[in-house]
């Protein structure tokens, strides 16, 4: 059983840190915050999978002439390319933050719902004097 | 020899980390984060050693200077927001 | 401690504070990848995380300013779907194959043919380099894709502003000059180009790659605009040069594939670009990392411009 | 030629993108998007051609067969999707230039071209490949593409919207990137067909349930699956009119054959059904966002709104197929791919004309339009009676199958429910129709003369098929038999 | 000889990590910013280059030494600069040194 525990350790720390990240991520308002969560689980995932590629006393997957062992290469590949869109997403996330500050003047998530429903409300009070 | 080198590595990024945690001015922070970045770099390099392949250093120069970047970007930004008024000040 | 990072960033409010945690947390985790044996993926992490999207941040807080109120509403709701999330993950991997062994299904199907046959069919050492550019070439083209639309993006959302500010002392009025910083980077930013061509063109060999590379040449001209302001650094290079070849870049990684096609292969068969398949390979190779190269180093210069002058703009 | 058209299907488009960027010039941005278009519808109808005796093409990428390259595989299920999603386009596309002309400032039109192309070639892309990574990242293509166009929107509502969007469409590619990640660690393999072999001896693991949790949740949310549908009502509402239109009428198409395509081409029906009991939890859920979406459709004020609660409602149409198991359920779901593309499109596009008359399009902005525009409103009227379902038009052929489907099941509650909801259809629907035609314009509003001929073509071309197909049936309904009768395979 | 060269290594490489600690508890324990940045800043100089001397002798003569080489002297060529930025936007920002109001807690701006 205990060593059951360590085959999984590592896969266990990566569950925790997932969570803390999408924790942020769907639980606070603020949301530069918000986007750091996202980053924040998504390197969760990575590291999942870059576990998974991991093989004990394998070695970097560069071929060398004394090396018989190498851990997996395509694990990295994908999440190279992961890291990539997570990259883009987190760039284009921050530009609609900023457009988001400009336009409402806040970037809590609470007031800008409130805003939209104010607006909604109007916009009925309008159609209602018909 | 390097175990006990990257052992004492690891102790100073979390006691760098612990500064960086308290606070408790923004300046403290980012002299914390450089000291990480460098203890970084040394620890990747003491590393590839340890696991037996050294030829990889690359990535301690890229951290390098990421890191340096990094800490200028973040003095430039904090000069700018308190200087803009933005915020009332780095806290 | 990765796990102490994360929740320091989340209950810290300075906002300052989070994104320079962070960093620091990005840091880690490429740490972590080294020592896992993913030294392309710590090589990427470290450049992107760390690097450019602390600096997007951090030039997003310029203009949103960097306080965040306590939230008002109680996490009951979160904390019981991420407990959901996190349990059911929990159960997922009780049946997961142990880590590290070396006789997981991951490492007897599909990996041992890169990891056996691909120094021979691609003819490059580095495994990673040969999947990514050549098996796997379709996704990194998504990769290069995906980046040019975050461009397409971010230009959509806030532009750039073009034309010099009306004050051209602007940096020298209010503050005082940083004569160190700038002797610094002027001495500095041609080795850290010539090193990301080094990065660009030993990607076949060691760690790095058109994406790495990408990264570190955008980050020379970053550390430009840091120092010296944004008007200096449009005559170094404007964004009008940058915008048509960011879109060549992804051009130039479609085109090889075309040509190959055209050539009688199927789309990015390198194999038919020479006579000797390993050598076709190694010309694709080279073509494809220079692509991704190029649209990965204009695209970010011109994000990190666009966050930049909206910066400015709003001040 | 013809054995590159798996590849050209996906690459014109994406290419053609950067190609726009480059010249960075409106007209020529919007000719070559058209023409790419048309290509594409040209290339899916060569393709769904090329399968339709039940073949499957497979297109390896690079020269790698599969597993271990990346692999296009063309099926019929796919192939046509494929027509669906590229018709659209050749439709939607030459609409879009009067359209934006309106809603978006001309600086951001080759911008507006290049993401809508990216956002095309993303989704065709979804459709067609067989591997399950390059899957994630053709996703990710398509959504950040979204996430643009929808922020293009004139309302700064649609900023919130667009960064909703992004988040919850993040955690949803992340989820299926996790469930990836677990077949991939137990499997080895990223290639659909050699997954769906490898996984047959490991019903039993708990992480294949885990990723199987995983990847329908992920999928779920692009989807809008009830109650993960948050995003859509306000991204159809505040996004440009014809991308509301475009993305209404094609993601979440694709996201349903992406569920289709993960649950029979990978996990394999016994699986799904068996195992899983996923027929339960979607049959309950689609209950209720049928019914739920229905009534707060009713409800709404805005007519963009409205469609986009409705659209919930149709989905819910879709997942209740796959949720009865039965070959004439699943006829229905795929039929109703199709035909929700149809009538939706109408319904938005006719909408899209009245923002471009009148600047708006609440249920005020469309008061006495009836007799101002009779050619668009008639157009939402023949959409509209789609949507309830009336004979003679395609809603009438999807809901049938439903209904069938449902009866063979004996599970009457079910057919009550979608008679219920086509009910309220036909209130929603009423309740402009009434507005438009019997209601006086507003004083303070301008009259307005009808829309321009370029904007009415495309228009009309869709109410056409949308009365063709729901006449002549037998094309549609015969491939979608076919297909449904191949993915159920071991179960009947 | 080889023996040499470890006993040597094994000793810079000690040192320096002593020294990193020792900077490390500095930046922790000291009252006020500008004391910890010289914590920081001296301790780690010295350290880093003793870690990466001791790395050299390891590699010997060869690709791996050039690069360490390198590392050393960007580290050697930013660090101090960084901590000049750091100090110096501290100072204009209105800092207070520890000294200038003792007797007082320790400022926290």
């Amino acid at each position: 059983m205990m060593l059951d525990f360590f085959d999984l350790y590592n896969y266990w720390v990566v569950i925790f840190l997932m969570m803390a990240g999408f924790y942020t991520l769907i639980a606070y308002d603020n949301l530069i915050k918000k986007i750091i969560g996202l980053n924040i689980f998504q390197s969760a995932v990575f590291m999942l999978y870059i576990s998974v590629g991991k093989v004990s006393g394998g070695s970097e997957p560069i071929a060398a002439d004394n090396i018989e062992l190498y851990s997996n290469p395509l694990p990295h590949v994908l999440i190279l390319t992961a890291i990539v869109v997570g990259v883009a997403t987190t760039a284009l996330g921050l530009a609609l933050t900023i457009r988001i500050k400009e336009a409402y003047g806040t970037i809590n998530e609470n007031d800008i719902v409130q805003m939209n429903r104010d607006a909604e409300a109007e916009k009925a009070q309008e159609w209602g004097r018909e | 020899m390097f175990a006990a080198t990257c052992l004492a590595l690891l102790v100073i990024m979390a006691i760098a980390l612990i500064r960086a945690f308290i606070g408790p001015s923004v300046y403290d922070r980012i002299m914390a984060v450089n000291m990480f970045g460098t203890k970084t770099v040394l620890f990747i390099a003491v590393f590839g050693f340890f696991s037996g392949r050294p030829e990889f250093l690359d990535i301690a120069l890229v951290y390098a200077l990421i890191n340096f970047i990094g800490v200028i970007a973040v003095l430039r930004l904090v000069e700018r927001v308190t200087h803009t008024g933005t915020g009332a000040g780095p806290k | 401690m990765l796990a102490a990072t994360a929740i320091a960033v989340i209950r810290q409010h300075s906002l300052f504070a989070i994104v320079m945690l962070f960093g620091i947390y990005s840091l880690l985790s490429a740490s972590i990848f080294v020592v896992l044996d993913a030294v392309d993926v710590a090589f990427t992490e470290a450049a992107v995380g760390a690097g450019i999207s602390t600096m997007l941040m951090l030039g997003t807080l310029v203009i949103t300013g960097h306080h965040e109120r306590t939230p008002k509403h109680g996490p009951v709701l979160p904390l019981v779907v991420v407990m959901l999330t996190g349990a059911v993950l929990v159960w997922g991997t009780l049946d997961m194959p142990p880590f590290g062994a070396a006789d997981n299904p991951v490492h007897q199907h599909v990996a041992p043919r890169y990891i056996e046959d691909s120094p021979q069919e691609v003819g490059i050492p580095n495994m990673v380099t040969s999947v990514l550019a050549s098996y796997r070439a379709y996704d990194t083209m998504g990769e290069v894709i995906v980046v040019f639309a975050a461009l397409v993006g971010v230009l959509a959302l806030i532009g750039i502003r073009e034309q010099k500010s009306p004050r051209p002392v602007s940096t020298t009025d209010d503050k005082p000059p940083r004569p160190v910083l700038q002797v610094m980077a002027k001495l500095l930013i041609p080795y850290i180009m010539i090193f990301a061509l080094y990065v660009q063109f030993h990607g076949e060999y060691g760690p790095g790659g058109g994406f790495q590379a990408g990264v570190i040449f955008a980050s020379a001209i970053i550390l430009y605009v840091l120092t010296f302001g944004l008007d200096d650094a449009y005559a170094l290079v404007a964004p009008s040069v940058l915008r048509p070849l960011a879109a060549l870049g992804v051009l130039l990684y479609g085109g090889t594939g075309v040509v190959t096609m055209l050539m009688g292969g199927t789309f990015l068969n390198y194999s038919v670009l020479a006579d000797d398949p390993v050598q076709g390979q190694l010309y694709g190779i080279i073509a494809i990392e220079f692509g991704v190269g190029l649209t990965v180093a204009t695209v970010m210069m011109l994000i990190f411009y666009a966050f930049i002058s909206r910066g400015e703009k709003a001040a | 030629m013809s054995m590159h058209l798996p590849a050209l299907q996906v690459i014109i488009p994406l290419l053609l993108a950067a190609v726009i960027f480059l010249f960075n010039n409106a007209r020529i941005a919007y000719i070559v998007s058209v023409a790419a278009s048309w290509l594409c519808l040209a290339i899916a109808i060569q393709l769904l051609l090329l399968v339709n005796d039940g073949s499957v093409i497979e297109y390896a990428f690079g020269g790698w067969e599969p597993p271990w390259g990346i692999a296009y595989n063309v099926d019929q299920l796919n192939a046509f999707v494929l027509v669906i999603v590229s018709g659209i386009a050749a439709i939607m596309f030459p609409f879009s230039w009067r359209s934006i002309q309106a809603e978006i400032p001309a600086s951001l039109h080759v911008l507006f071209y290049t993401a809508l192309l990216l956002c095309l070639a993303g989704l065709l892309g979804m459709t067609i490949t067989g591997d399950a990574f390059n899957f994630f990242v053709l996703l990710e293509i398509s959504s950040l593409a979204t996430y643009t166009l929808i922020s293009l929107g004139k309302d700064r509502r649609s900023l919130s919207a667009a960064f909703q969007y992004l988040i919850m469409g993040t955690i949803g590619g992340t989820f299926i990137l996790l469930g990836v990640g677990l077949l991939y660690t137990l499997t080895g393999t990223l290639n659909m067909a050699d997954l769906a072999e490898r996984i047959g001896p490991l019903q039993a693991s708990r992480t294949l349930q885990a990723a199987f949790a995983f990847l329908v949740v992920g999928i779920g949310l692009k989807l809008a699956m009830f109650p993960l549908h948050l995003w859509l009502p306000g991204a159809y509402a505040t996004a440009p009119s014809v991308v509301s239109a475009f993305l209404a009428a094609t993601a979440t198409k694709v996201a349903v054959y992406a569920l289709l395509r993960f649950m029979f081409g990978v996990f394999g029906a016994d699986f799904a059904y068996g195992e899983m009991h996923v027929e339960l939890m979607l049959v309950s859920l689609a209950l209720v966002s049928v019914l739920f979406a229905s009534l707060i459709a009713l409800l709404q004020r805005g007519v963009k709104r409205m469609l986009a609660y409705s659209s919930l409602a149709q989905i819910g149409y879709m997942l209740l197929g796959i949720g009865l198991a039965n070959v004439s359920g699943l006829t229905a779901t795929l039929l109703h791919l199709f035909n929700h593309a149809l009538m939706k499109g109408v319904l938005f596009l006719a909408l899209a004309m009245v923002f471009y008359r009148t600047g708006g399009s609440s249920m005020r902005h469309m008061s006495g339009l009836g007799r101002q525009m009779p050619w668009t409103m008639a157009a939402f009227v023949v959409g509209g009676l789609s949507l309830i379902g009336v004979p003679l038009t395609v809603g009438f052929i999807s809901k049938w199958y439903l209904i069938l489907a449902s009866i063979e099941r004996g599970w009457w509650p079910v057919t009550a429910v979608i008679l219920v909801a086509s009910l309220i259809a036909v209130m929603y629907i009423w309740r402009v129709v009434e507005v438009a035609y019997f209601k006086e314009r507003p004083a303070d509003l301008p009259t307005v003369s009808e829309a321009p001929l370029s904007l009415l073509l495309p228009t009309w071309t869709l109410v056409a098929a949308n009365i063709y197909f729901g006449i002549n049936a037998s094309v549609t309904t015969g491939i979608a038999q076919n297909v449904a009768q191949t993915l159920l395979g071991g179960v009947q | 000889m080889s023996l040499i060269i470890d006993g040597l290594s094994w000793l810079l490489l000690m040192c320096g990590a002593f020294l990193g600690i020792s900077g490390a508890v500095g930046t922790v324990r000291f009252p006020d910013f500008y004391t910890r940045v010289h914590a920081s800043s001296v301790a780690d100089t010295l350290c880093a280059a003793l870690i990466i001397l001791g790395l050299i002798l390891q590699a010997g003569f060869s690709l791996v030494s050039v690069k360490l080489i390198f590392i050393l002297a960007f580290l050697w060529y930013t660090s101090p600069a960084a901590s000049h930025a750091m100090v110096r936007a501290a100072h204009f920002m209105n800092v207070k040194p520890y000294l200038l109001n003792k007797g007082k807690p320790p400022s926290k701006p």
